[in-house]
């Protein structure tokens, strides 16, 4: 203010103190940050708006919440060392659905491995989304192309897939003869019992093929 | 309005000297009638008028008046609601039980009861309607006192990680296999009718279908047997006969929900 | 933090001050009140946000910005002295109806409390549309269903109801303590119904009785 001590302004501004409770509150409250000329239009006659942010930028420094120069305008934001509590990692462990397992299953025992070879062991075929989902996971992936009509890629399984599974290599993988022996084989399904729940599943997959997403429908949490 | 006066001379006096103001504000009232949430609120409005707390309001004069207002608007043709029908009938109940000796055959609630009832539920209405001007008069959010401007939303940043073991793997490796010992996969397909298969089908049959024809005649021979088989063709069907009515080939109608689909060729298409 | 010193934790929590940095941006960020469970749930392990709000409480006090609580949250909200300073915040809000001012107070000062017993109260049919907006603006939710004959909903205040109107607790209500001396948020019976329910000697006040409940037909507002 310009006025001479002897002649005082016919409303006293408020004490810079309570100006600067008026800056707080307004930054506070904007949806956009808000420029000096605009304060001062706000806040009484005879305000200083610039001093009154000054003391109000030094009483944050430090804080949680920090006053900020965006521009030409003035906004109020939390401190960037406390970004991190603006977020929370949710890490969701998924099972992989049947399908991809399946997929998996006959890549590594298989590899190299067409699309059309596994779809010929799963029985059913195999949606584009489960083959995505697998190379996403860095499971599988491209390997070299079949010397065969049409040149169709073929799928192997990765060092992640081996550090995932704790394998040496994909030759350590337990043969048929060993599944057995290990129990994994001996729930044969009886033909048109047990068998016919896998079916009604795998056909559930094939109407739906070519949707990625409806086919990994199975997975849980 | 009744003229008769129960509370004494010196009521009868008042009555007459309010006789006038209480007849203008009557007819205000009936005037503003839409303006009134209910006979309740109707009965505040008139007890006011006594200018006394509504504790020591006089549940008769009130009475009173609220018939007298019913009469008037009954004289002027204005509709009433029902309720505020049902108030005047309970009001002239109340009335004459305050003014007739009390019945020793009745063991009903006594007038003063009733009374003291109704003075209670005005007091109440009262109480809550102060309350909501108080409630209203207060500080408000986003009126008086403000939140954020620019609220910094608290992402959660979702991250799935699978899952799969080993033995994951192997069963699933096993599930497959064991089929194969029992059932070869191309044993599948037999049952299978691709909507492939079904559109070539039906595109060479339906040149010969000008008139309306079940699509369930549409069955290929031998498959309509085997219920597996059944349906998968007729849902081939019903799919392929959806993709010539698309490409404007034939026409195809139901006559109820369940009843028969039907189609035809198209003349023009 | 109940540590004995002797036995510090594998990870210490961060001093108090840091802690109160971290409740000071997590609610200046947000817009809707916190629960101290929530501030403790994204804090670091070990922080103790019941205390560090304590120290922000203290620090914000006489500022034009303020810490308040919400029910069971808190909310960083401007002093509501410098409401002047803000009218280009304000939002416009649709005028509530008498009708919509009186259910909220009613369920403000009776709740838990059913629809018959607002009808009861204001002598009239509460009208479908007074419930949704109220609802709507979600200052009254559905609370258990009463535990009588019919089981009806009942109505409560939201925690939205207390942070608009800057009430800590609904038992902060002005003038509740009055109204509850005065026995006016008792819930009296009309003489000759027996409180409960037989006794139909009286036929017309039991017809007025029942008014409330039956006469849906009249809508306010």
């Amino acid at each position: 203010m310009a006025e001479p001590d002897l002649n005082p302004p016919l409303f006293d501004a408020p004490p810079l103190a309570d100006q600067e409770r008026m800056v707080e509150a307004i930054l506070f409250a904007s949806a956009e940050p808000v420029t000096v000329a605009e304060l001062n239009a706000r806040m009484p006659h005879g305000c200083d708006a610039a001093a009154a942010l000054d003391l109000l930028r030094k009483r944050y420094e430090g804080r949680g919440v920090t006053v900020m120069k965006v521009g030409e305008a003035w906004a109020m934001r939390t401190a960037s060392d406390l970004g991190y509590l603006m977020q929370r990692e949710v890490v969701e462990t998924r099972k992989l659905s049947r399908a991809a397992i399946e997929t998996l299953a006959i890549v590594a025992y298989h590899q190299p491995c067409t699309r059309a070879e596994i779809e010929e062991i799963r029985g059913v075929s195999v949606s584009r989304g489960t083959i995505d989902q697998l190379l996403e996971l860095e499971w599988i992936r491209f390997g070299r192309r079949r010397a065969t009509p049409g040149r169709p890629v073929t799928f192997v399984v990765t060092q992640g897939f081996l550090d995932h599974f704790g394998l040496e290599s994909a030759r350590d993988l337990p043969g048929l003869k060993d599944l057995r022996a290990a129990g994994l084989l001996e729930n044969r399904p009886v033909p048109g019992t047990g068998g016919d729940e896998v079916e009604t599943d795998d056909d559930q997959s094939d109407m739906f093929d070519g949707e990625g997403e409806t086919d990994e429908g199975e997975t849980d949490q | 309005m009744t003229a008769f006066c129960a509370d004494g001379p010196m009521a009868e006096i008042e009555h007459l000297q309010s006789h006038v103001s209480d007849r203008l504000a009557a007819e205000a009232l009936i005037v503003d009638v839409d303006g009134f949430e209910g006979p309740l609120d109707l009965l505040l409005t008139l007890s006011r008028t006594q200018k006394v707390d509504l504790r020591q309001i006089s549940v008769l004069a009130l009475a009173k008046q609220y018939l007298a207002f019913v009469e008037r608007a009954r004289e002027l043709r204005i509709e009433l609601a029902a309720d505020y029908l049902v108030m005047a009938a309970w009001l002239a109940f109340l009335k004459s039980r305050l003014l007739l000796p009390p019945d020793p055959e009745d063991d009903g609630p006594s007038g003063e009861d009733l009374a003291a009832h109704l003075a209670f539920q005005l007091e109440r209405l009262e109480a809550m309607r102060e309350a909501g001007a108080k409630l209203m008069a207060r500080d408000q959010l986003g009126r008086d006192f403000f939140a954020r401007g620019i609220p910094e939303s608290y992402e959660r940043v979702r991250r799935v990680r699978y899952s799969a073991t080993l033995l994951d793997l192997m069963q699933g490796y096993a599930r497959i296999r064991t089929r194969d010992e029992f059932r070869p996969f191309v044993m599948d397909r037999q049952s299978v009718m691709t909507m492939e298969e079904a559109l070539d089908r039906m595109r060479n049959l339906i040149n010969f279908a000008g008139s309306w024809t079940d699509l369930s005649s549409y069955m290929p021979d031998g498959w309509g047997s085997d219920p597996v088989r059944r349906r998968s063709a007729t849902a081939s069907n019903f799919a392929a006969s959806l993709e010539l009515a698309k490409a404007g080939k034939i026409e195809i109608r139901q006559g109820d929900t369940f009843a028969p689909i039907q189609i035809r060729r198209r003349h023009d298409g």
